[in-house]
């Protein structure tokens, strides 16, 4: 049986399997469906001080092998959550990562102080694609100074696994994934959904409530496995890939591409237990590949360097 | 709420454009009750990628119905499915009609697809033995299911059965002639009309529960992908999959 | 019958219907199958001053609802065009925009002289998603100075319309939108492909020569519509909608989103008659929402004023 | 070349995971020639996006049937195409083997789905009045299919039919015994075969057309996705599709 332990900074994975923010609830959310025991992590639903309501119907809709959602991160907020579902989250044997999202760094760094003061968190995952309200409500993941400065004082702030999730609207994402780097972030968890839009040419209208929102699902995929790999070509730090990954076979290429876990968004909504089932079938792959440690794979894929420049040619 | 893999019985037209499939799912048959729903992954790829929710039309013994509209890529791919075909589907989902409780008259209210749940519903209401009263509306006589229900009364957007005009205000024409003993009504359908019902209600003052839709990711609550706004109470939003698909009409904003 | 014609700057097309960049080859591959007279117009493969090879296979690979390239702007050249493509061309009865790829500005300057010396060209597209070999091969079109650079000494060269192709891998597409516009652009059209990779996991490599590419067709659509919308708000000049149009509804959707044309691309290779079917459909739907002018469809989305910064939280 | 909507006659499993498909279709069989191909959409919406490539493996009368082994989604759907079914298909496409010319002999070389066209070539060989020699290689004796060739030695990687080895060693062999009088050699297979096979054909100095393969976008010439590298000549790349599928060993570098 291969060994499928995986590392990122300070926190130990039992497999490197997680489901992502957001696409899982809480992380207890729908029991008879799926035994989160059997996955190497998860990643909470992103978390802020205060409670929010989020966006106003329709939130989802459906496009070509993907859906574009706008949530608005409606959440309990983390006090609600130490309080309701920290407890039950703690009695499960796998590792817990609080995602947080802010529209201010004070904000990011109040919730995170409140969660330091509890057990049975392993790490924090930052949201940076989140309105700046200082900047008139321009990302802060599109901006590398700001990007820097959060992790920055959240590094201050706390000893367990800091990683920051990447934006994927940017041009050179490994521009992001150095500034984290070099301010002490353990790793880089990418890609956060992708700026989309969907019509209803029948009404004339948007779609969703937001006008825009996120795309994720296989749709996005190659523009993961792209960002995965400029990142991994850009840090030493772990990565964790994320986008459009349903299978096996798409958790092994994010791992070629040079993640160390991977995390299960979309898939989830179809299949409840689609990580668990991933976590299981990266085990298998490997046997069946006489692949020893899981982390064989990481990085492992062979590129040929003869081709030059001409990549950037389209 | 389980997940698994149900086999196909068979698919039928049974009104314009209006399927019924029959799937064998003894576990989610024992337990399903009226206004609960499936959702259906009706591919085993990604095209289309998200399952497809349907209300739970009809049981009978391990056999459960649904009925539906052809409006796309996934009830086209449903209406041909071949019989023994095995469906991913997780079920039951959603809460569901309040059927006990202290009302003798069970008013049923239901516009297009919205008959779904009505046969399910007509069945438990009459083992708790309430009196029921149907009004179903439709675009037009083709589009008129009516098995399974109860004293029905019909509305068509072009007279071409019954009432012409909408369900709605069928049901206020009835009210005025005379009152039911302490009814209850029961409704599915578009939004518009479930609104123009919730006002009706509110008038006359008679307690009303709403199936509602909305878009869904997952149809089990942890994508917050199916809000709809209610009232009194801190949340501005409710989940339509979990803490619906039935609300009373006073406590959700349509 | 509705009026189907629109206007780009000086130029006039009898319908809002092209074909893209380098998905319909010179423009005259393939008579048996496509008659293109029945569109508005024609956008050659890119030029560039020598001939291209292109990149070593594997050039194509399909993804989930799409496909990524990496044909490296393989074309015969400027001079093998003019020679042996355009006097064909100027025998149809529709705008041939001449598509110009270039790796420095001067390179950009000479194709576009030597083409402006030729009758039956109509107006010239810039893909910007170039390398800049100066740069160290990054691409110009990530870089909004270099952008307004090119369109500024194109403009002193030509009065055709001037139409600059933004590419959509930016944070903010309108920045670039509006650079090109003080520049006196005629229009811009984006959007090109979206970065993106696929793997092989048995081989353990990248399946395309050049590790990334760039993806298309119905998977991009939404993030297409999203660009699109952004840089209509943000410019008034003409936009070229580009991205995962399969059918006549994806096209109201451009036009709908602030697109006074469209361009066909990856549906070329699944039905060559994809544009004129496209451009047929068109004229059928004004008519049956009772439309009298394609123009009335421009920017015609209705969007809600009420919802304010939340659209940025995904 | 025609673009059209052809009917489905059958589709049958005739060897291990090996599929036979008859079209109906007149236009296409009428004009098409051995080593041709056509491009199929194998569903009406995006999954599988792209058309998927065959090569005429028979035609008769206004049929023509295509073999295939089902390696992922696009094949799986064919696999399984219900007789009557309309499939959009492009062809015929690409140019054809050189039947006609200076030859006596025709020696057929084919590796695992590489027989696709030999039973076309066959046909078109005899009516040129050729003498025909047929080299199959495949992994085991299950995949074997020899239908409408003439002569066939079999390779299999296993032995469990014919000589145990690759059908390019095989072949080889067979040349050093007795030499064919003006031969020419015609092949289709897996990339790692006709590399050998080329080294070969030059050695014994023998004429021969390689059928190639390329992932393909389009299959007619317009996105330039199907490169293959050509000696000799300004270009450094030929397309597949239009310029192919069939070369020359000696003008392509594999
Ligand atoms: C709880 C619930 C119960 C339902 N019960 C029934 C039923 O019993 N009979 C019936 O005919 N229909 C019912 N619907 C609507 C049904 O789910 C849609 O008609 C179906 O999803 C359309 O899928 P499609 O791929 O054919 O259409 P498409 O338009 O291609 O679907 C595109 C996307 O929009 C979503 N969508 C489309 N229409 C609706 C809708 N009305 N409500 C919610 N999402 C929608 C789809 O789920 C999909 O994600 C129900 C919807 C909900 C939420
Ligand atoms: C000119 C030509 C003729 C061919 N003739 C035959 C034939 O007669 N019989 C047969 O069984 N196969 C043939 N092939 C291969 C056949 O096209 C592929 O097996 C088929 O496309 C696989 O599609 P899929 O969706 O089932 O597999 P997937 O692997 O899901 O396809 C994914 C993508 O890869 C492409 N692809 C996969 N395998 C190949 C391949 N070997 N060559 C080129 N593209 C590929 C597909 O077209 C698709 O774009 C031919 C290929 C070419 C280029
Ligand atoms: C409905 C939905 C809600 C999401 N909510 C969050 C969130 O709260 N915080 C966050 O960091 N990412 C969120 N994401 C992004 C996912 O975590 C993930 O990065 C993205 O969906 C890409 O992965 P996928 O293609 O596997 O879904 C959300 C995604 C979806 C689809
Ligand atoms: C195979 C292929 C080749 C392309 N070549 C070019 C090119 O030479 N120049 C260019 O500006 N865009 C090129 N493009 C981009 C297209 O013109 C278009 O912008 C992109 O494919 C998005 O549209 P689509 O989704 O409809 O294909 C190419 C696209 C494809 C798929
Ligand atoms: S559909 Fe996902 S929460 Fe309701
Ligand atoms: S497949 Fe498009 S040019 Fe050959």
């Amino acid at each position: 049986m291969a060994e499928l332990g995986v590392r990122v900074g300070p926190l130990e994975l039992k497999n490197p399997v997680l489901v992502a923010s957001g696409t899982f609830g809480y992380g207890n959310d729908c029991p008879e469906l799926s035994d989160v025991n059997l996955i190497g992590g998860i990643v909470t639903k992103s978390l802020s001080m205060n409670p929010r309501d989020g966006n106003p119907p329709d939130r989802i809709v459906e496009t070509a092998g993907g859906m574009l959602n706008s949530i608005g991160l409606a959440n309990i907020g983390v006090h609600d959550f130490i309080a309701n579902k920290l407890p039950e989250l703690r009695r499960f044997d796998t590792a817990i990562v609080a995602n947080i999202a802010a529209s201010s760094v004070d904000e990011y760094c109040g919730v995170l102080s409140l969660l330091e003061e509890q057990g049975g968190i392993h790490g924090y995952e930052i949201n940076v694609s989140c309105p700046n309200v200082k900047e008139g409500g321009l990302s802060f993941g599109t901006n590398p100074s700001m990007t820097a400065e959060i992790t920055r004082r959240l590094r201050s702030l706390t000893k367990k696994c800091l990683i920051i999730k990447l934006t994927p609207n940017v041009a050179h994402v490994s521009e992001f994934a150095r500034a984290v780097a070099d301010e002490g972030a353990d790793g880089v968890s990418l890609i956060n959904t992708v700026v989309g839009m969907a019509i209803d040419h029948r009404k004339r209208t948007p779609i969703l409530s937001t006008v825009t929102g996120g795309l994720s699902g296989p749709a996005i995929k190659p523009i993961a496995l792209a960002k995965v790999y400029e990142a991994a070509q850009a840090v030493k730090i772990p990565i964790m890939g994320i986008g459009g990954i349903m299978t096996t076979e798409d958790a092994v290429e994010f791992l070629l591409a040079g993640a160390t876990a991977v995390q299960i968004g979309t898939a989830n909504f179809i299949d409840p237990s689609a990580s668990m089932k991933i976590a299981r079938g990266l085990g298998e792959y490997c046997d069946s590949n006489n692949i020893p440690r899981v982390t064989d794979l990481v990085g492992a894929l062979k590129v040929r360097t003869d081709i030059s420049l001409i990549h950037s040619w389209l | 709420m389980r997940q698994g893999f149900y086999r196909v019985e068979s698919v039928r037209e049974i009104a314009g454009n209006i399927h019924l499939l029959s799937l064998h799912a003894p576990e989610i048959a024992s337990s399903v009750r009226a206004g609960q729903f499936l959702n259906i992954k009706t591919r085993d790829y990604f095209l289309p990628l998200l399952r497809r929710p349907f209300s739970v039309y009809h049981r009978e013994g391990d056999s459960l119905r649904i009925i539906f509209n052809v409006v796309g890529l996934g009830t086209r791919i449903l209406a041909s499915a071949p019989p023994g075909d095995q469906l991913d589907v997780i079920g039951p989902l959603g809460n569901a009609f309040g059927v006990r409780g202290e009302y003798d008259e069970a008013v049923l209210v239901a516009g297009g697809l919205g008959i779904a749940p009505m046969p399910m519903l007509t069945a438990e209401l009459k083992s708790a033995r309430k009196k029921i009263h149907t009004f179903l509306g439709a675009r037009n006589a083709s589009q008129i299911v009516r098995e399974h229900m109860e004293d029905v009364s019909v509305a068509t957007d072009d007279g071409s059965a019954g009432f012409r005009g909408t369900v709605v205000e069928l049901l206020r024409g009835r009210l005025r002639q005379a009152p039911y003993a302490r009814p209850k009504i029961f409704a599915c359908g578009p939004t518009p009309m479930l609104r123009a019902l919730a006002v009706l209600a509110e008038e006359v003052n008679i307690p009303c529960e709403l199936s509602l839709e909305s878009p869904m990711a997952c149809g089990i609550g942890i994508c917050q992908g199916c809000p709809v706004e209610v009232t009194g109470g801190p949340r501005k939003y409710a989940l339509v999959c979990r803490e619906g698909t039935v609300f009373d009409s006073k406590l959700v904003v349509l």
